[in-house]
C-alpha cells in the first residue's frame, strides 16, 4: 500500500489494520542471480537499485541479524558532500542528489532535514585547509559558503564565542545542503522498496563460508543453508574484513570502534550539524530532541559493538567546551559501531580478485551519507560487471599503483582518517 | 502539606522546606522528594506526556520514573529532565513542569490526543514528505518533540572525577547489599558500597520489614554504621554505578551538591567515579512492572511498591480510596498499608483465579475485598483518576469501582541493567515474567532481589518476621482501549501490535520502529510489557522475542558530570615555551601549534596583524630580529649505531656529516609520502641532536623508538626528548652575528660557519649555537636550558638595541620561509612526496630508508603530480589566499561549466617584504618542470576572487643562498 | 647568569588556599627547585647497581629512579654508566613536592593508578589527568615531575583538584 | 577501558597507552619488492578474535610491547616487550 497523508487518514477510521507489511519473511531459495551480503543501508540500496535499475530479478539480501541493526542503525546519520577531493566530492554529490528525492522515490519519509552542516576552523592553518575544500565543493558544483566568526555567531549562536574558548573560533565551512536524514527509516524504506520489487530479504542469516571455484565463486554457506549464486555482493560494512577473509582475501582494511551517544530529549535548541574537528567533536539534534553527538575512534582494533568510558568522558568534555549549553543536560545511552577503515580513509567499490565476487566497503565514519549513492553505483558494478564512473577510482588497486584518495593526508594507519 | 499522614515515615518533620512547582509555593519536610513533597500537596498532575501530552502523574519512587520529568530552575541555572522522584527536596527549590502549553493544567498541545488516530506509531514515516515535503513540517514535528527545554548558558557547576580501586564493589545498599559488603569488609580487602539512594536500606525504606527484631530501616543504618566503622569500606550514598566495563571497571556518579540549598564552596556538583574493582556484588534489586489497562495513564495509577514508598517512607496520603490490582503476592502488603494509613482499599483485584498462601488471609483480616481472576477493563478520569472498572478475566460483566488511587503491581524485574551492560547473559523465567541474570563474562556476581530471590532472611542471614512475599505472577492480555504501555514515549498497546502486523518483527525493529523503551527512562516500567505483547501478537514466548541491547547509562547521567573538569580553557592543556610569559607581556597575539601556543606576531601600538609581520619580516631581512622557536622538537640520539639509525629514517645521507655540523633532512613515512624533516646536528662522534618540526615532534619520537624496538633491535643506540631541557631561539638577519658577538663568549663567530655548530657560553650558561636559517639570512639557532631562556633573551634584546633587533613571530616567519620556497606542514600535508616538494635531489642517495620502496609506485613518480612552485600575481599587488584553486584562464569565465577540473592550489601566502608584493606558494599538476612563466588563476570561488599569477621558482629570495651562508 | 626562572613564575605565590574549614590545608604543594637531573638511557649493560622496574634506589647524595626499561632518572647525583646516553634534564622537568593528609585524594582525581599500593619509595610513570607524569613515593607525600611546557597546566590542575581539601604554598 | 599488564610496569589504564599496529606484519627488506611493500603496508588479516598488535606505554615507561589481545573481549591474552631481552 502506497503511504501518504489519505491513506493515513483512511486507516485511521479502520484502526490502522489495513497496512500492508513493509517487507516479507521469506524462505532462502537455493539459488539466486545476485546475492547481496549485510541488509544495512548499502546492501538494501544495492538491491533495490539492481532491480529498479537493471531489472535484475532474482536477488536476495543475507543479514546475519535484524535488517538496519549494523552501522546503518547506529551512526549519527550526517549527510553531507563537502568532501576535497573531486573523486570523493563527486561521488557524495550525486549520493546527495538522491537523498533530495529518495523519500518520493522509496515512498517512505527518511526525513532527510537539510539544516546544514558546518565544519568549525580554529586557526589559520585550519581556514586555509578548509577553504581549500569549499573551493573544491563549488569548482564541483557543490555548495559551500564560507562564515566568518561573526556569521558563525549568527548561524550558531549556541557555541563559545567567549575568551573561555580553548580553541576561538574563527570561522566555518558550511554546506547548506548538508543536514541529517532519520537512520533506521533508510533502511527500512529501502527494505520495503526492494521487497516490493522482488527482493528476498532473508534475515537471521549468517554468511560463514564461499564456495569458490576455479577462481569463481558459486555460492554461500549460511546459518540458513547453501545458497547458490552467480554473483556476491558483500556491504557488510565493519565486517568486510572478516568476510573477505573467509573468501581467501586480505584487505587494505582494518575493523575500528566508533562510539556515539544521544541525550535525553529536549525542545530544539540546535537547528545544525555542527563538527569541531580540533576536539573531534560533533552535534546535531535528532527530531525526537536527543543531542546526537561523537568522536573520534577508540584507536586499536575492535569488533565490539559497545561504547567505553574514556572515549565517551573525552566527547563530553569537547562537547561541552564548544557547546556549553550540553553540560547540564543528560546523557541517555552510549553505544559503538564497528567501522571499516580504510588505509586512506576513502572507501572501496569493485569487484575482487574472485570472480563474481565484488566489495563495497571502507566507510569509515561516512558511509551513512552515501548510502543512496553506494546502492547506485554498486548496483551498476554488480549488474554490469564493471564501475559506474563515479566508482572508477574507489578501487582496490590503488593502494598498490598509490592513487590514493586521502582527504586528511594521514599515513596508512587507519586511526588517523 | 494536605496530604501528609499524621506520623510515620522517614522525614525530618521539623524541618520544613519551602519551593516553587509551575510558580505555586509549597512546603514540604526534610527527607521528601520533590515527587513526595508534591504528592503531600495533593498536587497529582505534575506533567504532559511525550506525543499525546496527557495529563500525567507520578508513577513510581525512583529512578524508572517514566512521567514525572520536571525541569529545575534557580541561581542562573536550567536542568530540564530531572526526575521528580529522585530530586530531594531542598529549602527554596524551584521547579516546573515541561511539554505544555500554555500550563500544564490547559495544554492546547493536548488536541494531539484528539488526533491520536492520525498518530499511530511510526506514522511520521508513512506522511509528511509530499506536498511541502519534510522541510515545511519538519520544525513543526521537532517542536512538538522534546520534553524540557535546555539552556545554552554556560553551566555554573563544575564537575570532577576519581578514580578508586577496590577488591569489591557492591552496588546497592539494599538488604542484599549492606550483607554482602559486611561480609566482604569482614576479610580486611577494600569494599566499596555505592547506593543511588540518599539512606541506605533500600526496599527496607518502604518494605515494614523486622530483621533481627528491628525495624527495616533502622536495622539498615546500623549495617552502614558497622561499615562506616571499618576503615577498608566506603560507603557512597547518592551514588549510582550507570556503567560496567571492560576488565571490571565500573562507572558511578556521585550527586554531590544537589541536595543541598547552597553547595559549599570548592565542591564539584557532580563526581564520575572510575572505579577498577577485583570483583563486583550487584545487589541492585527489582523493578516492579506495571499491568496494562486501558487508560493507565491517568494520574493516581502508580506502582504499587511506589504506593508503599509514598506512605511508610514519605508519610503521604496518596488518596482516599484505593484499588490495587496485582498478579502478585506482593501488592497485598500494599493493600494493608494503605488501609492502616486510613485510606479505604475498594477492592483488591487480582488476577489470579485462586491466589493462595498467607496474603488473602491477611487481606480478609483487614476487611479488604479481593476480587479474584479479574482484571481492570476501564479506568476514568482526567486530570485525575475517578473509577476503574474490574471484570472477571474470563469474561463476564464489568464493575465500576470509584477510587482516587490504583496502586499496580504486576510483578518485579531483576535490575539487571549492569550485569548485561557487562556482557553477562540473561534467561527468561517465565514465572517471573522478567530475566534472571546468566552466566558472566566478567568477575561480578548478583544477590538479592536481583537475581529474582526475595527471601528476605535467606538474604541476610538475619532473623525475619513473617512478610515475604512472591512476586511471581501470570501475565495479562489487556482489555481493548488506549493501553499505555510505555508512558515515557506514549507508546500504546496497539503500536506494539501495529508494528507487529506491519513486519517490524525483531525487538529492536519494535523498540526502533515504535520508540518502545527509548525514553528517558530506557524502559525500565515498559520493555517487558512491551516484549510480552510482541510475544502474545507473534504467539511465541517472550524469550524468543528477546530483549534490546542494554546500554550505560543505567540511568541518564549529567554530560558536565562525564566531561569532569577539563573542559573551557583547560580542556586541552596549554603547553607553553620558558618565554611564554614574556611574549604575553609584550603584545604577541597567539596562535595554536599542537598542544604549544606560539607567538604570532608582537602588536604594536595599533597594528594590525599585517601590518605587524611585515615590520617584523622586514626588520629580519634588514638588521636583525629574533624568535622564539622552542618547540621545535629535540631528540637527543646517541650510541654506536646511531648513525645506522639516522641513516634508515632520512632519505638524505649523514654518512658524510662530520662532528660539529648539522645538516637538513627529510623522512618519509612507510607509504613513502613526505612524513617530517628537520636538522640534525653531529655532537660527537656516536651523538646527534635531531630536530623535528612542531607539530610532528611526538610521533617523530615514537616512531623512533617503535624502529629500535620492532624493526632494527639490533641497533644500539637510544633516544631521549630533550625537547623540554632546551629552550631555542632563533637570531637572524645580516646583523645577528654582530648581535651574538656582544653576548656569547667561548667562541670566535667567524670560525663559525654556514651550518656549524658550536658550545658557547651566554653569561657563563653552557648553550649550543648552530648556524642555521630558516629565514635565508645570516641566522643563527641559539639553544640554552630553559630556564635561563628569559634571561638570554632579554640580553639580547637590550645587547641589539643598537642593531635595532626586534622579536618576531609566527607570521613573519612564515613570510620569510615563502620568500625562500621552504615547505612547512601546509606543504607537507600527507599527500605529498619528496620530489613533489623540490626535494627530490635529496632521496637520490643510494641507501634503503623507510618509504623509498612505497615512494617508488607509479602515482607517486608521475610527471604529472602537483609539485611545488612559486606565485606572483601578474599585477604585482593582488593579495592571495590560502585555499585557492589554481585554474586555466578558461575555467574562471563568469559562468564556467561544472565541473571544473583543479590544478593544484595555493598552500600557503604572504606579503613579501623583500619582494615588495605578495607571492604564494603552490602545488601545481606538472610543478615547475611543466609551468614556469605560465599564466594561472588562483580562484576562491567561495571568497568571489580570482588572481591572475605567473608561475615561478618558489625560491622568490636570494635563491642561490648566498645571503645565509655571508 | 641569574638564577634559572621557574616555569610556575606567575602561578605560585605562598599562602593558603581552598577549603580550610576542615582541619587545615590537606595538601602542601612546593616546587623543588634547583635540582639537578639526569637521564640515563642505556643500550646495554650500564656496569651500575641501579634500580628495576617501579623503584628507585639512593645513590651517592641522590637517589635513582627507574622510570623504563633501561631508563633511569637521577636526582642530584651523578653517575658513569657503560654504554648508556647521559643528559641532562634539569631544566626539561618541573618537580613538585606534595605532601598531606590529601595527597592521595587529589592524585586519584586524575591518576589511574592504585595509589592505595603506592608506597615510599615506589616510583610510577603514569599519567596525571591529561599529563604524562612521574611519581616518586617520598615520606608522607609524592615528588611530582612533569614536563617543563606543562607545568604551568599542571600546576593549575593540581590545585583546582585540591582546592576542596585546602592547599598551601609554603614560601619558598 | 581495559587493563594492559605492560611487562615494565604492571596492569595499567589503556588510555595511557598508545595503539600502534598489528604485529604479525614483519618489515620486509628494502628490496622486498613492490609486493612485500604493498602486503606490509596497506594489507590486514583484521582478525576477529586473538589479534598481535603493538603498542607504546607513552604516558608510562614508553616502552613498545606485543599484546595479544581478543578484537570482540578485548581480553588481553598476553602481553611482551616488543625488543627482546627487555
Ligand atoms: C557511531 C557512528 C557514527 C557514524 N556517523 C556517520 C555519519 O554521521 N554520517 C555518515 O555518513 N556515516 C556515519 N557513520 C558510518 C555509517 O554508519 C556507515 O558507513 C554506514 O551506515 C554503513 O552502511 P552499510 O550498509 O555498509 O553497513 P551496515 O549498516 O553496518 O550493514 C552491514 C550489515 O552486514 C551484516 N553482516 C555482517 N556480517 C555478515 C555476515 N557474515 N552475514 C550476513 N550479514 C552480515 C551486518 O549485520 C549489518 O547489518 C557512522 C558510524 C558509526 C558507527
Ligand atoms: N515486598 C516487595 O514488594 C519487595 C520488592 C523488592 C524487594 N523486596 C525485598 O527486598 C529484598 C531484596 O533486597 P535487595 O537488596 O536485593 O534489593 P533492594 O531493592 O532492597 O535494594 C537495591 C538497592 O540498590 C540500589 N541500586 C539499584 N541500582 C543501583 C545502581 N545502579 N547504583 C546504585 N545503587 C543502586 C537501590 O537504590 C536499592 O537501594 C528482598 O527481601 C525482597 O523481598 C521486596
Ligand atoms: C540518531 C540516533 C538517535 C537516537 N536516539 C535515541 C533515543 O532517543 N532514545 C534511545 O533510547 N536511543 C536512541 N538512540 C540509540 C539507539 O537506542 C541504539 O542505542 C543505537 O541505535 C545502537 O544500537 P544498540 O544500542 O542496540 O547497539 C539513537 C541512535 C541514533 C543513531
Ligand atoms: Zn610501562
Amino acid at each position: 500500500m502506497r503511504y501518504s497523508a489519505w491513506s493515513l487518514l483512511r486507516e485511521a477510521f479502520g484502526g490502522h489494520r489495513g497496512w500492508s507489511r513493509v517487507w516479507r519473511d521469506p524462505e532462502p531459495q537455493a539459488r539466486y542471480d545476485i546475492v547481496i551480503v549485510g541488509a544495512g543501508g548499502h546492501g538494501l540500496a544495492t538491491a533495490y537499485y539492481l532491480a529498479k535499475n537493471h531489472g535484475v530479478r532474482s536477488i536476495a539480501v543475507l543479514e546475519k541479524g535484524w535488517l538496519g541493526g549494523g552501522n546503518t542503525g547506529r551512526n549519527t546519520t550526517i549527510v553531507r558532500s563537502n568532501y576535497l577531493l573531486p573523486e570523493n566530492n563527486r561521488f557524495y554529490e550525486w549520493s546527495l542528489q538522491l537523498w533530495e528525492g529518495l523519500s518520493q522515490d522509496l515512498n517512505f519519509n527518511v526525513m532527510f532535514s537539510q539544516r546544514g552542516v558546518v565544519m568549525l576552523a580554529h586557526g589559520p592553518d585550519q581556514v586555509d585547509a578548509l577553504t581549500r575544500r569549499g573551493n573544491s565543493m563549488r569548482l564541483n558544483g557543490i555548495d559551500a559558503e564560507w562564515l566568518d566568526r561573526q556569521a558563525m555567531q549568527d548561524f550558531v549562536p549556541q557555541l563559545d564565542y567567549s575568551d573561555q574558548a580553548r580553541f576561538p573560533i574563527a570561522g566555518g565551512l558550511l554546506q547548506p545542503r548538508g543536514g541529517t536524514a532519520r537512520h533506521d527509516a533508510v533502511a527500512w524504506g529501502f527494505a520495503r522498496a526492494a521487497d516490493s520489487l522482488g527482493v528476498d530479504i532473508i534475515q537471521n542469516c549468517e554468511v560463514t563460508g564461499f564456495n569458490i571455484q576455479g577462481g569463481r565463486v558459486r555460492g554461500l554457506d549460511t546459518t540458513r543453508g547453501y545458497i547458490s549464486c552467480e554473483k556476491v555482493g558483500l556491504a557488510v560494512a565493519g565486517h568486510t574484513g572478516h568476510l573477505a577473509g573467509l573468501a581467501g582475501l586480505r584487505l587494505p582494511i582494518e575493523s575500528h570502534v566508533l562510539q556515539a551517544c544521544v541525550s535525553e530529549p529536549v525542545k530544539p535548541m540546535f537547528d545544525t550539524v555542527v563538527s569541531f574537528g580540533r576536539g573531534h567533536f560533533y552535534v546535531s539534534q535528532s527530531d525526537k530532541g536527543g543531542m546526537v553527538f561523537g568522536g573520534d575512534l577508540d584507536g586499536y582494533n575492535s569488533y565490539a559493538q559497545r561504547g567505553n568510558l574514556p572515549m565517551m568522558s573525552h566527547v563530553a568534555a569537547a562537547g561541552v567546551s564548544m557547546f556549553p549549553g550540553l553540560s547540564r543536560l543528560k546523557l541517555l545511552r552510549h553505544w559503538g559501531g564497528i567501522m571499516d577503515m580504510t588505509m586512506d580513509g576513502s572507501p572501496i567499490i569493485t569487484e575482487s580478485p574472485v570472480g563474481g565476487l565484488y566489495i563495497n566497503g571502507g566507510w569509515c565514519y561516512g558511509g551513512f551519507k552515501a548510502t543512496p549513492g553506494s546502492g547506485w553505483v554498486f548496483a551498476h558494478t554488480l549488474a554490469t560487471g564493471k564501475p559506474h564512473p563515479l566508482n572508477e577510482p574507489f578501487t582496490l588497486d590503488r593502494f598498490r599503483t598509490g592513487h590514493l584518495l586521502n582527504e586528511g593526508g594521514g599515513g596508512p594507519v587507519p586511526n588517523v582518517h | 502539606m494536605s496530604n501528609r499522614l499524621a506520623d510515620g515515615g522517614l522525614i525530618d518533620r521539623g524541618r520544613r522546606l519551602r519551593f516553587r512547582f509551575d510558580g505555586r509555593g509549597y512546603e514540604g519536610f526534610q527527607g521528601d522528594t520533590l515527587a513526595s513533597a508534591l504528592l503531600a500537596n495533593g498536587a497529582r498532575l505534575v506533567g504532559r506526556s511525550f506525543k499525546y501530552h496527557r495529563p500525567r502523574g507520578v508513577f513510581a519512587a525512583g529512578v524508572e520514573e517514566p512521567n514525572a520529568l520536571v525541569t529545575l530552575l534557580g541561581q542562573g541555572r536550567r536542568e530540564p529532565n530531572a526526575r521528580a522522584t529522585t530530586t530531594e527536596l531542598y529549602d527554596g527549590l524551584v521547579a516546573e513542569s515541561q511539554n505544555r502549553w500554555p500550563a500544564l493544567s490547559v495544554d492546547l498541545m493536548a488536541v494531539n490526543g484528539l488526533l491520536a488516530p492520525l498518530l499511530p506509531a511510526g506514522f511520521y514515516y508513512k506522511t509528511l514528505f509530499g506536498g511541502p515535503g519534510w522541510r515545511f513540517f519538519e520544525p513543526w514535528v521537532r517542536r512538538a518533540a522534546g520534553l524540557g527545554k535546555g539552556s545554552t548558558a554556560p553551566d555554573l557547576d563544575r564537575y570532577d572525577h576519581k578514580y578508586a580501586h577496590c577488591e569489591v564493589l557492591v552496588v546497592g545498599a539494599g538488604p542484599a547489599g549492606l550483607a554482602a559488603a559486611l561480609q566482604a569488609a569482614d576479610g580486611g580487602e577494600r569494599v566499596m558500597l555505592v547506593e543511588q539512594e540518599p539512606r541506605v536500606g533500600g526496599s527496607l525504606l518502604w518494605d515494614r520489614r523486622t530483621l533481627d527484631g528491628r525495624d527495616g530501616p533502622a536495622w539498615a543504618e546500623a549495617q552502614a554504621q558497622a561499615l562506616a566503622a571499618m576503615d577498608n569500606v566506603t560507603l557512597l550514598r547518592r551514588t549510582s554505578a550507570f556503567g560496567y566495563y571492560d576488565d571490571n571497571l565500573v562507572a558511578l556518579v556521585e550527586r554531590r551538591t544537589d541536595h543541598l540549598a547552597a553547595a559549599p564552596a570548592f565542591t564539584t556538583r557532580q563526581r564520575v567515579w572510575w572505579v577498577r574493582a577485583k570483583r563486583v556484588v550487584l545487589a541492585t534489586g527489582a523493578i516492579e512492572q506495571p499491568l496494562l489497562f486501558p487508560d493507565n495513564d491517568r494520574p493516581g495509577v502508580m506502582l504499587a511498591g511506589a504506593a508503599r514508598a509514598y506512605l511508610n517512607r514519605w508519610a503521604v496520603k496518596l488518596g482516599s480510596r484505593a484499588v490495587v490490582y496485582t498478579n502478585n503476592d506482593t501488592a497485598y502488603a500494599c493493600a494493608l498499608d494503605l488501609a492502616a494509613a486510613g485510606i479505604e482499599v475498594a477492592a483488591l483485584v487480582d488476577l489470579r483465579p485462586a491466589p493462595d498462601g498467607p496474603w488473602p488471609a491477611r487481606l480478609a483480616e483487614a476487611g479488604i475485598a479481593l476480587l479474584a481472576g479479574h482484571r481492570l477493563v476501564g479506568c476514568r478520569g482526567g486530570q485525575s483518576v475517578h473509577g476503574v472498572e474490574a471484570a472477571p478475566v474470563n469474561g463476564g460483566a464489568a464493575k465500576p469501582l470509584g477510587c482516587d488511587l490504583v496502586a499496580v503491581s504486576g510483578g518485579w524485574a531483576p535490575a539487571v541493567h549492569l550485569h548485561a551492560q557487562a556482557g553477562g547473559r540473561l534467561g527468561y523465567d517465565e514465572a517471573l515474567g522478567a530475566y534472571r541474570p546468566g552466566p558472566v563474562r566478567q568477575a561480578h556476581e548478583s544477590v538479592g532481589a536481583a537475581t529474582g530471590m526475595f527471601e528476605l532472611g535467606q538474604i541476610t542471614g538475619a532473623t525475619v518476621d513473617d512478610g515475604d512475599a512472591s512476586p511471581v505472577g501470570p501475565g495479562v492480555e489487556p482489555a481493548p482501549g488506549k493501553v499505555f504501555v510505555d508512558l515515557a514515549d506514549d507508546v500504546t498497546a496497539a503500536d506494539v501490535e501495529l508494528a507487529q502486523r506491519e513486519g517490524y518483527r525483531s525487538v529492536e525493529h519494535l523498540k526502533r520502529y515504535t520508540t518502545l523503551g527509548m525514553g528517558a527512562d530506557q524502559g525500565k516500567t515498559s520493555n517487558l510489557a512491551g516484549q510480552s505483547l510482541s510475544a502474545k501478537a507473534r504467539a511465541e514466548s517472550n524469550a524468543a522475542v528477546g530483549y534490546p541491547s542494554f546500554r550505560p547509562p543505567y540511568a541518564p547521567v549529567t554530560i558536565g558530570a562525564l566531561a569532569g573538569a577539563d573542559v573551557g580553557l583547560r580542556f586541552v592543556p596549554q603547553r607553553r615555551t620558558a618565554l611564554d610569559d614574556w611574549h604575553r607581556r609584550h603584545g604577541a597575539i597567539f596562535v595554536d601549534a599542537g598542544h604549544w601556543r606560539r607567538p604570532r606576531a608582537y602588536l604594536r601600538n595599533g597594528e594590525t596583524l599585517e601590518d605587524a609581520y611585515v615590520r617584523e619580516a622586514a626588520h629580519v631581512r634588514q638588521s636583525v630580529g629574533i624568535a622564539d622557536i622552542s618547540t621545535l622538537g629535540k631528540i637527543d640520539i646517541q650510541g654506536p649505531d646511531s648513525l645506522e639509525l639516522l641513516q634508515r629514517v632520512y632519505v638524505n645521507d649523514f654518512a658524510s656529516l662530520k662532528v660539529g655540523r648539522a645538516r637538513y633532512g627529510l623522512m618519509l613515512r612507510e607509504d613513502g609520502l613526505a612524513g617530517d624533516d628537520g636538522t640534525t646536528a653531529r655532537l660527537g662522534e656516536h651523538h646527534y641532536l635531531m630536530t623535528t618540526t612542531t607539530g610532528h615532534a611526538e610521533h617523530t619520537l615514537s616512531r623512533l623508538e617503535y624502529h629500535l624496538a620492532v624493526d632494527w633491535p639490533e641497533l644500539r643506540c637510544v633516544v631521549t626528548s630533550v625537547t623540554e631541557q632546551w629552550a631555542a631561539i632563533a637570531v637572524a638577519g645580516p646583523s645577528s652575528r654582530d648581535l651574538l658577538r656582544e653576548v656569547l663568549d667561548g667562541v670566535d663567530l667567524d670560525d663559525v660557519p654556514f651550518l656549524a655548530v658550536a658550545d658557547v657560553t651566554l653569561d657563563g650558561v653552557a648553550c649550543r649555537l648552530f648556524r642555521i636559517s630558516y629565514s635565508g639570512e645570516l641566522a643563527y639557532e641559539l639553544h640554552l636550558p630553559a630556564g635561563f631562556a628569559e634571561a638570554a633573551w632579554t640580553r639580547l634584546l637590550s645587547a641589539g638595541d643598537g642593531l635595532g633587533v626586534a622579536p618576531y613571530g609566527m607570521e613573519a616567519m612564515g613570510a620569510l620561509r615563502i620568500e625562500k620556497g621552504h615547505v612547512t606542514h601546509a606543504e607537507m600535508n600527507g599527500q605529498t612526496g619528496a620530489a613533489d616538494l623540490g626535494l627530490g635531489r635529496m632521496a637520490k642517495a643510494a641507501k634503503p630508508h623507510v618509504g623509498r620502496a612505497m615512494s617508488q609506485r607509479p602515482a607517486l613518480t608521475d610527471a604529472e603530480r602537483p609539485a611545488l612552485i612559486g606565485l606572483v600575481p601578474t599585477d604585482g599587488t593582488t593579495d592571495f589566499k590560502g585555499g585557492m584553486h589554481l585554474l586555466r584562464e578558461a575555467d574562471v569565465t563568469p559562468a564556467p561549466s561544472l565541473p571544473v577540473d583543479s590544478l593544484g592550489h595555493v598552500t600557503s601566502w604572504s606579503y613579501s617584504p623583500a619582494l615588495g608584493m605578495p607571492i604564494a606558494l603552490a602545488l601545481l599538476n606538472g610543478g615547475l618542470a611543466a609551468n614556469d612563466g605560465a599564466t594561472v588563476y588562483a580562484h576562491d570561488p567561495m571568497g568571489g576572487r580570482v588572481v591572475r599569477a605567473r608561475v615561478v621558482s618558489p625560491h622568490f629570495y636570494d635563491p642561490k643562498g648566498e645571503r645565509q651562508r655571508g | 647568569m641569574a638564577d634559572a626562572t621557574s616555569a610556575l613564575t606567575i602561578v605560585t605565590f605562598p599562602g593558603r588556599f581552598g577549603r580550610l574549614d576542615q582541619g587545615g590545608p590537606g595538601l602542601i604543594l612546593r616546587e623543588r627547585r634547583g635540582l639537578r637531573l639526569t637521564e640515563v638511557a642505556a643500550w646495554d649493560a650500564t656496569g651500575l647497581d641501579l634500580p628495576g622496574p617501579n623503584a628507585s634506589a639512593p645513590l651517592g647524595d641522590g637517589v635513582a629512579l627507574n622510570i623504563g626499561p633501561d631508563r633511569w632518572l637521577l636526582v642530584d647525583t651523578e653517575a658513569s654508566p657503560d654504554n648508556a646516553a647521559v643528559v641532562d634534564q634539569s631544566h626539561g622537568r618541573v618537580v613538585l613536592r606534595l605532601t598531606g593528609a590529601a595527597v592521595r585524594e587529589v592524585l586519584s582525581k586524575g591518576c589511574p593508578i592504585d595509589l592505595d599500593r603506592f608506597a615510599q619509595g615506589d616510583v610510577a610513570a603514569t599519567r596525571l589527568g591529561p599529563f604524562a607524569t612521574l611519581l616518586h613515593g617520598i615520606e608522607g607525600g609524592v615528588d611530582l615531575y612533569v614536563a617543563r611546557g606543562y607545568a604551568q597546566a599542571c600546576w593549575e590542575w593540581l590545585t583546582d583538584a585540591a582546592g576542596e581539601y585546602g592547599y598551601e604554598v609554603p614560601i619558598p | 577501558m581495559f587493563l594492559i599488564p605492560c611487562p615494565h610496569c604492571g596492569p595499567r589504564a589503556q588510555t595511557e597507552f598508545h595503539y600502534g599496529d598489528d604485529a604479525r606484519r614483519t618489515r620486509p627488506a628494502d628490496d622486498a619488492g613492490a609486493d612485500a611493500w604493498f602486503d606490509f603496508t596497506y594489507q590486514r588479516d583484521n582478525p576477529k578474535g586473538p589479534h598481535r598488535e603493538y603498542w607504546q606505554h607513552v604516558a608510562g615507561c614508553r616502552a613498545w610491547i606485543v599484546v595479544e589481545r581478543d578484537t570482540v573481549t578485548h581480553e588481553i591474552l598476553s602481553a611482551a616487550p616488543a625488543k627482546a631481552g627487555t
